[in-house]
């Protein structure tokens, strides 16, 4: 196949960002959903770094991917406590019983 | 540059393996004898009861979730620190307040008890139940203690 | 001074009447002294007035005083005495014959349970009687003439617990009132013209030409016609028979003397008023009357009844020569009817008495030796009233006809030749009926042996009267004293201009003296041949009544039922007030009522319809649209599953969507 | 490395046809074998130096016995061959891995710890041109990659599923997770004195002899930084006063209950290779690297490129010494005590660090 | 066949396959490490992409910290224990459907849209740059990531606390 070029990065993260979606979709269990989450950020990440690299603007996409990797950081140790309190609550984590707010 | 990530890498798929080479060795020299006692979970020679699962107090995540704020507070550290001496008095003072205010966490956290660890209480008990015993225990060994040092 | 003693002739039977109505049980004899005593005094007292004032012998004597009783706003009404010779001559002649009444009623109602209280009536009765008549405004003469009216009604009402009785007072109250009706309109209708009620005050506007014409006519008829209830004139004659009911001093007191005599009084009083028209009538009315009572006394069998009847003849003579312009003539015969009305009433009264309270003729016959004194009393009375010469009664009587004649020859008029014939043979009759009647009740053999044998003479209290009465029926008669002071009054008296008058009084003189020779022979012929025909048929029954009245069933009939009026009022006015009533009921219940029911029931239809509109329609659509939303509700309920996946697949589903139509439609 | 590649590729042997980066990997495949065997006979040496050492310390003469039939050391052997024996026997023990255990987790948990450490030798400086990659991050990536151990180390214990080294797995996790934070935190310290992340780097800045190491520069601050990172690097490797989780006495063998055979033998492997890359991270960050304590006292002789490997080693055998002076001498820390000192002491004192040395740099 | 596409090859091929496992596998501890072994490709692809700072970052954070947050997530939320922790999966169909409806989209911008690309320059080391950057430009949001980082760590303690009791 052709050199690897930035095609080849953004369709990587397209399938990438589609694997978690999935996973948030169809997963029952809420952390794997989390994980689902961490991938489809990751996904995001090797965008900005493909962009940084190939459309040189002086490491911006890193630094974004930097404070994007921070904010997942933040956000799933908080997503965390949260499944953990449903657990409590609801003594089992899968997301289709957590449905107390049906219509 | 990539070369120098190359190195680590191929380390780990030696390393690999190495390890998987010496499995297979053992594999090969071991002899194989299954037995149900064998492949129970050990448990000092008791039977295995109950499941293992314990309810995990929640200090584990709690830790580790300090853990990872902290590791992000490094990782925002590491490129200060590399230009920390090129940057003037101004990038200080900036990380200064930046590690503060994560201070700040720390010691909400350390306030509110949730660094501390549950002190096995050993020993109270042993003593409440009979405490003559031990003051006869402890006479004794003195006891002997000055003989021996005589 | 006479003014005082005016005033304490009205008030005295008031005093006695208040006094007798509330003790009168407890006083001793039942208070039957009282009134009587108070009747004597008055009586006493109008001989006195009667004396000052004749003794003036001044035809314009007028005395009055008056005081102002009610003020409205600018009108004030004024109430007072009027004493003049026509006051002293009735004053005379209430309180004359009510105190012979009081002591003849002592010996005739002895033993009745309500004694007191007829003689509290009594008192009443004169009071209201003798206030009348010296009233000098309209307002206060109704007002008496209202109280007559009810005096006379629980007179006649005396014994209610007698049912005819009790009919026949309210039938009399009612018809006094039809009449008392016309007479209140005619005062009012005066006093919208001239704002005052007072006599002297009116009859000088009428002179000053306020009130004339038709309007004069009016107001004269319509007074007229209280005159005809009291009076019990032709149209309402038809009360007095009935008023029998009462005791019989009642009747001879108020249906002889007194409250008969208010009406020609009135007339009297006011005659100014009456216009030439008015007076037309008033002649015509009371010669009818007086032609019809006879008629129907003839054939009468009960004692009273025929003195009823005979009562309304006379009466209507009085009217009649008032309307023909005999002024004093009229008010003469007024005054010596009463005395000998009185005294045939009396005596009839002793007779009853006598024979235990029986009226018929037919049950008596023969009494005159079992009644002597009434007998010969009872004689005079009817000598007198036939028109005997001689007698009290002849010369008032001749006087009417002279001055029907003379007023015939003065218009020339055939109505008033008709009148004078009328009244003349009407003269006969009531010679014919009276002797009927003496001979029925005297004479011949007694029908009724066993009352005839209890007959006996009345005790003195009842006799005297009479004797009092027949001197006054023979003496009555004579002297000029009456005609020249009670005088015809014309406009011209009341006119400021106050013109002498004797000249046109001369010039009549000369006429009247004509016509009057004429009257007294034709007079005096047709009473005898009454009393001829009368002695034929009862005195020597040559012939049987009882084979006239069959020959001529139909007249008989025709008069024995009273010409029918009875049932004739029965048919028209009473039919017709309970067909109106009925009518009245039937409009109000349909009508009316049937109105507010439908209006009822249109609004219920119109709330029920707007009702089930309302609910059919408003409540359906609404209804409709809340179920419509509820559905789109419960719909899109099932979208919402709860779970967050579900819910971003569709986002995700959407979006691709989007995004596809996006690019189909590029 | 570049040299010799450059030196490779002009020798004309049947290499030098390959393009350079063909040959880099050539020579990391051979340098990774040699790590691998080193990291063996180290553990090897290590576990007999520890055997020896804590014996005579406790006033016992340790393994004496097995000296393998060379007649020549048979009563001065001293038992060197002890740990070699073991390793035989460990190699021929039969691999249990129980019912319930999860085949797999059981397997690849080993892997990734004995990996980690392999991989973080490659960045270690031995000498001035005897480094592996001389990475420009370097000692953020020996960091980056240690943290893998914590991974591995719940897994293994999660495998097993056995109460004991499930609590064991969990408990050294957290520890190791809490001691990397004031590691973590200290390497700064160092990082902002030198002014780069490049091992080399750092290491040249110390040249000049004993006082020019770390150690002893902003007098007491530097040392406190090496007192915590030598301790929290001691807890992460979970030895000695730290080696709460596998403490014979209680949990058993901690998250290693399950392991048996050769699976164990690679814990032991990781843990004292682990030992040793502390040993030279140390000695690279704060003890001067592969540069000679004499400076240039003996006219530079032991400067010479030839010594730095030897400079480097001695002074890791001299950490490693003391680790196991440690281990031997301290109690075992309770687990309350343990989290106490990592957050309550070390990591302030490291902020504290921090700041004074960056004030201090700063007047 | 350079061995930088090989190595690109070698690390997506990694990364796609250990995403399956996470997303199709029915053991919690298998997704775990399919987690696990992608980012540990992922900081491969961002040394091949010249971010070797961001590859460590990566490593240390989300291999160091976030998987054993999950781990730990996982082990404390489960109520039985067995190795084999299974977590089903949901509208797994529809759910694919759409995904590959996405996947199909986002292929066809790549391929359409036209990039504003450079040739890469050589690869240098980022460190320096990213510590300049962040302490000059990117101040601001420096200091709100701390307080980021506070909120965070402040509110899961607080939630874990509350969970505690």
């Amino acid at each position: 196949m052709m050199a690897v070029g930035l095609n080849h990065f953004l369709v990587l993260s397209a399938l990438l960002f589609v694997l978690g979606l999935l996973a948030v979709l169809t997963k029952k269990n809420a952390v794997t959903v989390l994980m689902g989450i961490e991938l489809i950020l990751n996904a995001a990440n090797i965008n900005f770094i493909a962009f940084s690299r190939y459309a040189d603007t002086d490491l911006d996409g890193q630094l974004f991917a930097l404070f994007v990797i921070i904010t997942a950081a933040a956000g799933a140790a908080v997503a965390l406590a949260i499944v953990l309190n449903i657990y409590k609550q609801m003594r089992s984590v899968n997301l289709d019983e957590a449905d107390t707010l049906a219509g | 540059m990539l070369l120098h990530f190359a190195a680590p890498f191929i380390f780990v798929i030696v390393a690999a393996a190495f390890i998987a080479l010496n499995l297979l060795i053992s594999r090969l020299l071991q002899p194989r004898v299954p037995s149900a006692g064998k492949n129970t979970t050990y448990e000092c020679g008791e039977i295995p009861i109950g499941s293992s699962w314990v309810q995990f107090n929640i200090r584990f995540y709690v830790i580790t979730l300090i853990f990872v704020i902290f590791d992000v507070e490094i990782v925002f550290l590491v490129p200060w620190a590399v230009v920390f001496k090129d940057l003037g008095w101004f990038a200080f003072v900036e990380v200064v307040i930046f590690v503060f205010i994560l201070l700040v966490g720390l010691a909400y956290a350390w306030r509110k008890g949730d660094l501390e660890w549950d002190k096995p209480e050993t020993g109270k008990f042993a003593r409440d139940a009979a405490p003559q015993l031990f003051e006869e225990v402890g006479t004794e060994r003195q006891q002997t203690v000055q003989e021996v040092t005589l | 001074m006479i003014v005082d003693y005016v005033i304490w002739i009205v008030l005295l039977p008031l005093i006695s009447f208040a006094i007798q109505i509330f003790f009168g049980k407890r006083l001793p004899r039942q208070g039957d002294w009282l009134p009587t005593s108070v009747m004597f005094i008055d009586l006493l007292l109008s001989l006195i007035v009667a004396g000052k004032v004749f003794s003036a012998y001044d035809p314009e004597f007028r005395i009055t005083r008056s005081f102002e009783w009610v003020v409205l706003g600018t009108t004030t009404i004024k109430f007072g005495i009027l004493i003049d010779n026509l006051t002293a001559v009735m004053l005379f002649i209430v309180t004359l014959v009510s105190s012979l009444v009081h002591l003849f009623s002592i010996g005739y109602m002895h033993g009745d349970p309500r004694y007191s209280r007829y003689f509290a009536y009594l008192s009443l009765f004169s009071f209201s009687m003798l206030g009348l008549i010296s009233v000098d405004n309209f307002l206060g003469i109704y007002m008496f003439w209202e109280l007559v009216g009810v005096s006379s009604y629980l007179l006649i009402g005396f014994w209610f617990e007698k049912h005819s009785a009790s009919n026949a007072a309210k039938k009399a109250f009612l018809v006094n009132r039809v009449g008392d009706v016309g007479m209140f309109i005619g005062i009012l209708l005066i006093f919208a013209i001239t704002h005052t009620f007072n006599f002297s005050e009116v009859f000088g506007k009428i002179a000053a030409g306020e009130l004339s014409g038709a309007l004069l006519t009016t107001a004269g008829i319509l007074i007229f016609c209280g005159a005809v209830g009291k009076s019990a004139q032709f149209p309402l004659h038809v009360w007095l028979p009935d008023a029998m009911e009462g005791p019989t001093p009642v009747s001879a007191l108020i249906h002889a003397a007194t409250m008969v005599a208010a009406g020609v009084y009135l007339v009297g009083r006011t005659f100014v008023l009456y216009s030439e028209h008015a007076l037309l009538v008033i002649a015509g009315i009371g010669t009818i009357t007086a032609f019809i009572a006879a008629t129907i006394a003839v054939v009468q069998m009960d004692i009273k009844k025929v003195l009823a009847y005979s009562t309304i003849s006379q009466l209507g003579y009085m009217i009649a020569a008032l309307g023909v312009g005999g002024y004093n003539a009229g008010l003469f015969h007024l005054m010596t009817h009463a005395f000998f009305k009185a005294l045939l009433f009396l005596g009839a009264g002793s007779v009853i008495h006598a024979m235990h309270h029986e009226q018929d003729m037919r049950q008596m016959g023969g009494l005159r030796h079992k009644l002597p004194v009434t007998f010969a009393t009872f004689l005079i009375a009817t000598m007198a009233i036939s028109g005997v010469p001689g007698l009290a009664g002849f010369f008032s009587k001749d006087a009417i006809l002279a001055a029907s004649l003379e007023k015939a020859m003065e218009t020339g008029m055939l109505y008033h030749y008709t009148i004078f014939a009328i009244l003349i043979f009407t003269a006969g009759l009531t010679a014919f009926y009276m002797f009927r009647a003496l001979f029925l009740t005297f004479y011949g053999t007694p029908r009724n042996k066993e009352k005839f044998d209890h007959a006996h003479e009345s005790p003195g209290t009842m006799t005297i009267p009479l004797v009092a009465l027949a001197v006054f029926t023979v003496i009555g008669g004579y002297g000029k004293w009456f005609e020249e002071l009670v005088r015809k009054p014309n406009l011209q008296m009341f006119a400021e201009s106050g013109a002498v008058q004797d000249a046109t009084h001369a010039a009549t003189e000369a006429a009247a003296h004509g016509a009057h020779t004429i009257a007294m022979v034709l007079s005096i012929a047709f009473a005898f041949g009454g009393i001829a025909v009368a002695m034929l048929y009862y005195y020597w029954n040559k012939y049987s009544a009882e084979a006239v009245s069959k020959k001529f069933a139909g007249i008989y009939n025709f008069l024995w039922n009273k010409w029918y009026f009875d049932e004739l009022y029965q048919a028209t006015a009473v039919r017709g007030t309970l067909l109106l009533s009925k009518a009245m009921g039937w409009f109000d219940l349909n009508v009316i009522d049937g109105l507010v029911n439908n209006t009822a029931r249109l609004t219920t239809l119109i709330s029920f319809g707007s009702g089930t509109t309302d609910n059919r329609i408003v409540d359906g659509l609404v209804n409709w649209v809340a179920r419509i939303i509820g559905w789109f509700g419960a719909t899109l309920r099932e979208i919402q599953t709860g779970r967050v996946q579900a819910y971003i697949l569709m986002a995700l589903g959407a979006f691709i969507l989007l995004y596809v139509i996006q690019l189909a439609m590029v | 490395m570049q040299e010799l590649i450059q030196a490779v590729q002009n020798s004309q042997t049947f290499l030098s046809g390959l393009s350079e980066a063909a040959l880099a990997i050539i020579f990391f495949v051979l340098f990774g074998l040699v790590f691998a065997t080193v990291a063996a006979v180290c553990a090897l040496v290590f576990v007999y130096l520890e055997r020896k050492i804590s014996a005579h310390m406790q006033d016992r003469l340790g393994p004496m016995e097995v000296n393998t039939g060379i007649p020549l050391l048979k009563n001065i052997g001293h038992g060197w061959a002890q740990t070699l024996a073991d390793a035989f026997k460990l190699l021929l023990k039969e691999d249990i891995v129980p019912n319930a255990a999860d085949r797999r987790l059981h397997l690849i948990a080993p892997f990734i710890l004995f990996c980690a450490v392999i991989a973080a030798f490659s960045v270690m400086p031995f000498g001035e041109k005897l480094v592996v990659s001389d990475m420009n991050i370097g000692v953020f990536f020996v960091l980056a990659i240690t943290s893998f151990s914590v991974i591995g180390v719940i897994l293994a214990g999660w495998a097993s599923n056995n109460k004991w080294s499930l609590l064991g797995g969990m408990r050294s996790a957290a520890q190791i997770v809490s001691y990397e934070i004031p590691s973590g935190l200290v390497v700064l310290v160092i990082v902002m004195q030198v002014g780069s992340l490049r091992f080399n780097d750092i290491v040249m800045a110390q040249a000049g002899g004993i006082l020019h190491w770390h150690i002893f520069q902003f007098f007491p601050l530097n040392l406190i930084a090496f007192i915590i990172s030598f301790l929290a690097t001691l807890a992460e490797a979970n030895r000695a006063p730290f080696d709460l989780p596998e403490a014979e006495s209680e949990l058993t063998a901690g998250f290693a209950t399950e392991y048996s055979g050769f699976k164990w033998a690679i814990f032991y492997l990781s843990e004292y290779a682990n030992m040793f890359l502390i040993g030279i991270f140390l000695s690279a960050l704060f003890l001067g690297g592969w540069t000679s304590p004499f400076g240039s006292l003996f006219g530079g002789f032991f400067d010479k490129p030839g010594w730095q490997p030897v400079w480097i080693i001695l002074k890791a055998v001299a950490i490693i010494f003391l680790q196991m002076w440690l281990r031997w001498t301290l109690p075992r820390l309770r687990v309350d005590q343990l989290m106490y000192t990592s957050w309550k002491v070390l990591t302030p004192f490291a902020f504290v660090t921090i700041f004074g040395v960056g004030l201090w740099m700063l007047f | 066949m350079s061995y930088f596409d090989l190595t690109f090859y070698v690390f997506a091929i990694g990364a796609v396959v250990s995403a399956g496992m996470m997303v199709f596998s029915r053991n919690l501890i298998y997704c775990a490490v399919g987690l696990l072994f992608a980012l540990a490709s992922i900081a491969g692809i961002y040394v091949l992409l010249g971010a070797d700072f961001l590859a460590a970052t990566q490593l240390l954070v989300y291999v160091g910290g976030i998987l054993a947050l999950l781990l730990f997530g996982i082990m404390l939320s489960v109520k039985f224990t067995g190795v084999e922790l299974r977590t089903g999966t949901l509208q797994m169909l529809p759910g694919l459907i759409i995904v590959a409806g996405l996947f199909l989209l986002l292929l066809r911008m790549i391929y359409r849209a036209e990039w504003a690309v450079q040739t890469p320059g050589d690869m240098l080391p980022t460190t320096t740059t990213i510590g300049k950057r962040i302490m000059t430009d990117l101040l601001i949001p420096f200091e709100i990531a701390s307080i980021l980082l506070l909120i965070a760590l402040i509110g899961a303690a607080y939630m874990a606390r509350r969970e505690r009791s």
